[in-house]
């Protein structure tokens, strides 16, 4: 047996959480600098995890399999594929980078990372598992620490937006959990094996039945209109780091959970809830970006924006072929990266300024302008211009979906020029204008600062140029899907 | 209409009796005396169920120790109350309280009537002393023990809580 | 297959700019003379290098529009898409490379001594090379995908360089105001491109070409066209997009010729060119795109000659103009489409540089503040009045040939009604770009300033493109039998007859406006604001630009951002109302509900045994008499 | 001729008494004198079950020996108790001991 590179990521959080749990509290230099070697590690891994990965033999690699419960067939297994490799990549970029992105956090350092190291490795964890029953395990890993973060580390109102949170999840994992369950007994294999499941044949009904629980279930994390309003309160209570790896990561669990154990498991209750979701994620998409122009807060304005993000999305799973579920995949990750750099920026200037109203900026691009350029591409990624990777995820979504859905499509691509209106006026607000003496004393990012920073960028910038390794990665990891399980009718008895 | 039956009719009467004024009179010291009756009653039941020994620590036990032990509970409790007339009195759950007992009780009494008990055909030993003995010091001298150190335990207890706490604050 | 260095190094064509703005951005960023010598050098390697690649296509005549040579990478292929970068060369881009390098490297030279006194100086450089990257790789595009990449990314760097100065309200919101209006228009190029491509399954030019000439379905066509046009509409700020172009002008001077006046907006023309085929499918379309396009020739015109900033009055000039490069290929004709683009791109990039030699003398923009200027910077105003006369289409200046062209074609192929259009507007073109002329250059002195020339590395871009305003309309003068038309054509080439009388009309109509202007600025014949006053309502109508901003500033204020506080309320009260409510029900039940918990033991016994007998009766129910 | 029933009958009726008294009553050592009735009622249960069902086994009667020692402890504990809330409270009167109140 090789390397166990899966469970390797897996660990070397865990393992960082044990060694800062015997470093004493005072020394939070020390517990920074495990964290950062801890998901260093995890990030070399995923990179190598990526490189090694064979695109000529596809499918699922890396596996590791030991049997737990033998009795009842659950197994820890792990594997990636097209469609999980680069959210683990993803978790792996946005974590490293969180850890730098909340250097300077004293409040109870060690705690802080622990749980943060605790809350990644669940992440992980979901991404990598080939189980169902370990992906909720994991799932519920990663909801709990994240409740704790915000409502200890957070800030505005941070006990309203972690239980309303952890709430909202819990609900949702409660509805997957029904269903995981209901597979189980209808199977009767005895397997909670994902890739064993989605290879079973379902009769319509059940599709149907089940397919709307994890619809419902994962459209609470993704989050779909109109389950959303956990996802902004959340976003602004939470401190950087979290919000970082809530937006960037955590809400992809649902477009992961919903693509992996959703649509390929059930084509048929795909196809047919598939308009309501298409339906809903303009909603979320439209309706997102109209709530994030009229907000106040910068945290709010980049919560909602996620919202409205998160739609193409759906848009993407909702129209269920190749290019637009690749999409899905690729916006999640690209989304995920550049989220992870607003909420990086957002840190980085509520640190210094102590405020996020936007109304009280202005002409900050004097005092801060790495900050100012590094705000402008993650903008620009976020209204979809070329040479950043968002566009190529989108615009396949676009391609993906219009085919299917017209009005809805055009629909969904005219919340570009929404983004564009509020991204630009946010900037404008914040960065452009005469110089406002009030803010002289703030200094530019410099330093560990400029860490994530200048990963987040360079993810960005680079995949936007080179989009191949990422997006023909995930259509090797998808295609097969779609060609088996969407392309033809897979109904009990007719298969 | 043999002795037995009208013993035991009458043994019936006076322990359901005694406890019927245990619980409808309302002054706790009748009360206590009535019950101290029923203790008996029970006794004498025990003695036409040909259980000696049992009857013998009822009275020892029940009529003997426990009564008195209430008594005085009742002495150290009820001082300076005025009226004892009025120390027994019934709660708030006195009509609910007595619909959901007639309900249990209907219950108990069709399932006892409706369960085909299989009597045994073989009698009782004139002496069961002996065998209680026997059996208490073999089969559960676990239990008698144990029961040994839950007396004790219970005696301390007793002692520890009702001991007035001195400076506890 | 053809072998020079320039056909063998067109990637290096746009990327040598982009290579200069990183070594800027990360390398060179602290030395402002470093930095221009980079960035004149990396776009000097790419004039080279299309100057290479013309004198190709000019050698080479089996490479026509026809039969062009391309190059192509794969950059990204999915199952159901497949996505090219490549060069696609033929005369169109030959001539297109020469005129956007040959500018860029200019306006690079002249911004050298123009950005002088900026302390951002390498910025500005950096942001000049990106945005030469992004339209070489325009220009060279082989496919619909590439361009509108590279369409989106000349937006960016137009946002970057017309918001320069952020520090000004007026240009972060002229910037702003820029990218959104774009965005408009990206948004129907997108949707057209898309279209195209899952309906034909390509992006690429010559297989489009070859599949949309073999489709019969007109509504798809027609459809998919005026999608692709509305790209066009916003970044040649044709109507009703346009009104970001003047607004841009709060950039530097040095950008607002290059970008906003020379290439970026000719993109939208070029791409009409390139695509051609796309247009001219349906009659619905390329009747639009005349329309729109002569419309907006007059439409700007007028606007033009009420306003007071000199660069404001050059950018409604720039409007009108490519208003009639777009009307030339909406009748029909790229070639005139062309020959216009690149005659105005060398006269227009003239007259923006020689407004900024003004402004960057006299620290002013208001035409009505200065006056007499010719004494002091002669070598400007002798530039700016050859840029005059080219405009206003006096032969044998550039403009007179593009623009007799187009009126030529116009009238051949059967569009009357824009004919005289066209010919109104040259009247109000030479109008009003004269009356600037004469404001700015003759006269007394209307404000307090001090003059003085413009230090070299300013006035010799000035000179150079004066030579060209002057001989560059030979190119494409009727009488060249080979001359531009039977270089980039559609389908065949078609060489229009030299008509003396259009001519002759012509050139009387330019000479007429520039009389007038002679009359009321010069001779005071004609007092201009008697004119204003008599005309009260529509002389406000015309300086305020027909309201059309303040319609949108409304629409957005009033329509938009409220339904966005609308969607705000209703997410926080709505959405979250039934969230709280929900969670309101379940509290309330709680709070309501411990009171079930009295405390007293009693109450639980009484509660136990009452269920004991519920559970009993309930389960012992079904068996009763079961039971012996 | 006695039955079994009789005895069940009998120990029905004490039992149900007891739990009334131990349901309805106020006084704190009332409730633990009906809890003594309704013990008393099991033991004779298990008495008559010895005589009815098992006369050769004590197993019933051994079983009541052990109800008398802990009901005596009971008594005992439960009447410290009393004594100990009543010098807290001066009062046994359960309605007023609410203290497991939410």
């Amino acid at each position: 047996m090789s390397f166990p590179i899966l469970s390797s990521i897996l660990l070397a959080p865990v393992l960082g959480l044990l060694v800062i749990l015997f470093i004493p509290q005072k020394e939070d230099k020390i517990i920074k600098i495990v964290a950062a070697i801890a998901t260093g590690i995890t990030v070399i891994l995923s990179l190598w995890a990526f490189i090694a990965y064979d695109q000529e033999i596809g499918g699922v690699q890396f596996v590791e399999r030991i049997p737990w419960v033998e009795k009842i067939g659950i197994t820890y297994s792990l594997g990636v594929d097209g469609i999980s490799l680069p959210l683990v990549l993803l978790t792996a970029i946005v974590i490293f980078t969180g850890v730098f992105a909340s250097w300077d956090m004293e409040k109870r350092a060690k705690e802080f990372f622990i749980f943060l190291l605790a809350l990644v490795a669940g992440v992980f964890g979901v991404f990598m598992t080939t189980d169902l029953f370990f992906f909720y395990l994991f799932f519920e890993v990663a909801v709990i620490p994240m409740y704790i973060l915000i409502g200890v580390w957070g800030s505005t109102n941070k006990e309203y937006a972690a239980m309303k949170l952890t709430l909202y999840l819990l609900v949702g994992s409660a509805f997957v959990l029904i269903g995981i369950i209901a597979i189980y007994v209808y199977t009767g294999l005895g397997t909670f094996d994902i890739f064993t499941l989605t290879e079973q044949t379902y009769d319509v009904g059940f599709q149907k039945f089940v397919f709307f629980l994890f619809m419902i279930g994962f459209g609470f994390l993704v989050p779909m209109w109109p389950l959303h309003t956990w996802s902004p309160d959340g976003h602004v209570a939470a401190p950087t780091a979290v919000s970082m790896l809530h937006a960037g990561v955590l809400m992809k669990l649902g477009g992961y959970g919903l693509i992996r154990a959703g649509i390929f498991m059930f084509p048929e209750g795909a196809r047919y809830w598939a308009p309501l979701i298409a339906t809903l994620c303009i909603v979320n998409v439209v309706y997102g970006a109209m709530v994030a122009m009229a907000q106040k807060d910068l945290k709010f304005v980049i919560g909602y924006s996620s919202v409205s993000h998160m739609g193409y999305v759906l848009l993407g799973i909702a129209a269920l072929n190749t290019l637009s579920i690749s999409g899905a995949v690729a916006q999640m990750f690209a989304h995920g990266i550049m989220t992870a750099l607003f909420f990086a920026l957002v840190g980085n200037i509520y640190n210094k300024a102590h405020t996020r109203m936007i109304a009280e900026f202005g002409g900050l691009a004097i005092q801060m302008p790495r900050v100012a350029a590094s705000f402008l591409i993650a903008g620009l990624a976020s209204l979809g211009l070329p040479g950043l990777v968002n566009f190529v995820a989108e615009f396949s979504i676009f391609m993906g979906a219009f085919r299917v859905y017209k009005v809805l499509a055009i629909l969904a691509i005219s919340a570009i020029v929404i983004t564009a209106i509020y991204v630009l006026r946010v900037f404008q607000k914040v960065f452009f204008g005469p110089r406002n003496p009030r803010w002289d004393h703030i200094q530019d990012a410099k330093g560990v600062e400029l860490v994530p920073l200048v990963i987040l960028c360079g993810v960005l910038i680079f995949l936007g140029f080179f989009p191949s390794y990422l997006m023909e990665l995930i259509n090797n990891g998808v295609d097969p899907f779609v060609q088996i399980y969407l392309n033809t009718p897979k109904v009990g008895g007719m298969y | 209409m043999d002795l037995e039956l009208i013993v035991f009719w009458l043994l019936s009467f006076i322990t359901l009796g005694s406890a019927l004024s245990v619980v409808f009179l309302t002054n706790i010291v009748h009360s206590a005396l009535a019950l101290i009756m029923t203790f008996l009653g029970v006794a004498g039941i025990y003695l036409t169920l040909q259980a000696d020994f049992i009857a013998a620590v009822q009275v020892l036990v029940y009529a003997g120790a426990v009564s008195i032990l209430i008594v005085f509970g009742i002495m150290l409790i009820t001082r300076g109350s005025g009226n004892m007339q009025e120390t027994n009195l019934f709660g708030k759950y006195k009509y609910t309280a007595a619909i959901v007992v007639t309900f249990l009780f209907g219950v108990i009494v069709y399932f006892l009537i409706q369960t085909p008990w299989s009597i045994a055909t073989g009698t009782l030993p004139e002496n069961t002393v002996s065998g209680i003995a026997h059996l208490l010091l073999s089969d559960y001298v676990i239990a008698f023990e144990l029961a040994a150190i839950l007396l004790t335990v219970s005696m301390i207890g007793a002692i520890v809580i009702a001991k007035e706490v001195k400076n506890f604050k | 297959m053809v072998d020079s260095f320039g056909i063998n190094l067109i990637w290096l064509v746009p990327l040598a700019p982009l290579i200069g703005f990183v070594l800027i951005t990360f390398v060179t960023y602290r030395s402002r003379m470093l930095s221009a010598l980079t960035a004149i050098l990396s776009v000097a390697i790419s004039f080279v290098l299309s100057l290479d690649v013309l004198r190709v296509i000019l050698t080479h005549p089996e490479i026509t529009m026809n039969n062009p040579l391309e190059k192509a990478v794969e950059w990204l292929k999915m199952n159901g898409l497949f996505i090219e970068m490549g060069a696609l060369i033929d005369p169109l881009t030959s001539i297109m490379l020469f005129v956007v390098t040959f500018i860029s490297l200019l306006v690079v030279i002249y911004s050298v001594g123009y950005m002088a006194d900026d302390s951002r100086f390498s910025r500005f450089f950096s942001f000049l090379c990106l945005f030469v990257f992004s339209m070489l790789g325009l220009v060279i595009s082989n496919n619909y995908f590439q361009m509108f990449v590279f369409w989106e990314l000349v937006g960016l760097c137009s946002y970057l360089l017309i918001g320069f100065y952020f520090y000004k309200e007026s240009a972060s919101d002229a910037c702003k105001k820029a990218f959104i209006t774009n965005r408009v228009a990206d948004f129907g190029f997108m949707i057209g491109v898309i279209i195209l491509f899952i309906y034909f399954g390509t992006f690429n030019f010559g297989e489009l070409a070859v599949a949309i000439s073999n489709s019969q379905d007109l509504a798809l066509l027609t459809l998919a066209g005026i999608l692709v046009f509305i790209g066009p509409i916003g970044k040649s700020g044709q109507f009703p997009l346009h009104v970001w172009l003047p607004d841009a002008m709060e950039g530097p001077t040095p950008v607002s010729a290059l970008i906003h006046a020379a290439t970026m907006v000719a993109a939208g023309v070029y791409l009409l060119a390139r695509g051609f085929i796309l247009f001219a499918s349906t009659t619905t379309v390329i009747n639009l795109v005349a329309y729109v396009g002569g419309f907006t020739a007059i439409f700007a015109a007028t606007i033009a000659i009420t306003q007071r900033d000199y660069k404001r009055i050059l950018a409604y000039s720039t409007l009108s103009q490519l208003g009639y490069m777009v009307m030339a290929i909406g009748v029909g004709s790229i070639t005139a489409g062309m020959f216009h683009l690149t005659t105005h791109a060398f006269f227009k990039a003239l007259m923006f540089l020689c407004a900024g030699s003004v402004i960057h003398a006299l620290h002013k923009q208001d035409i009505f503040e200065m006056g007499g200027v010719f004494k002091d910077m002669k070598i400007t105003a002798v530039t700016m009045i050859i840029g005059g006369l080219a405009i206003a289409g006096i032969p044998p200046f550039a403009g007179f040939w593009s623009k007799d062209e187009i009126l030529l074609v116009t009238l051949e192929n059967g569009y009357t009604g824009l004919y005289i259009i066209a010919s109104l507007t040259a009247f109000l073109t030479a109008f009003y770009m004269f009356r600037l002329i004469f404001l700015v250059f003759f006269g007394e002195k209307r404000s307090d300033f001090e003059g003085h020339e413009s230090p070299l590395t300013m006035t010799v871009p000035l000179m150079i493109l004066a030579f060209f305003s002057i001989v560059g309309g030979f190119i494409g003068a009727p009488f060249l039998e080979k001359g531009f038309s039977s270089f980039i054509y559609f389908g065949e080439p078609h060489h229009p007859e030299p008509n003396l009388m259009i001519m002759g009309m012509s050139t009387i109509i330019a000479v007429a406006g520039i009389f007038l202007a002679w009359l009321i600025y010069i001779k005071k014949a004609i007092s201009a604001e008697k004119i204003a006053n008599q005309f009260k309502p529509i002389y406000t109508l015309l300086y305020n630009k027909y309201y059309i901003d303040e319609a949108y500033q409304w629409f957005f204020d009033k329509i938009v951002l409220n339904l966005s506080a609308l969607c705000n309320l209703f997410d926080r009260y709505v959405v979250d109302g039934v969230a709280h409510s929900l969670a309101w029900i379940i509290r309330t039940t709680g709070t309501k509900g411990r009171y079930i918990h009295t405390g007293s033991l009693q109450t639980y016994a009484l509660v136990l045994f009452a269920a004991i007998v519920v559970i009993v009766i309930f389960l012992a129910g079904p068996v009763v008499g079961g039971v012996q | 001729m006695i039955t079994l029933n009789h005895y069940l009958l009998l120990s029905a009726m004490l039992f149900c008494i007891g739990l009334y008294g131990a349901l309805a009553k106020k006084n704190a050592i009332a409730i633990l004198i009906s809890i003594e009735l309704m013990l008393n009622a099991v033991n004779i249960n298990l008495v008559a079950f010895t005589k009815y069902l098992t006369p050769g086994v004590f197993t019933g009667q051994i079983f009541a020996i052990f109800v008398i020692v802990v009901a005596a402890c009971e008594v005992a504990i439960g009447l410290a108790i009393i004594v100990a809330i009543y010098r807290n409270r001066t009062t046994t009167i359960v309605e007023n001991l609410d203290w497991l109140k939410w």
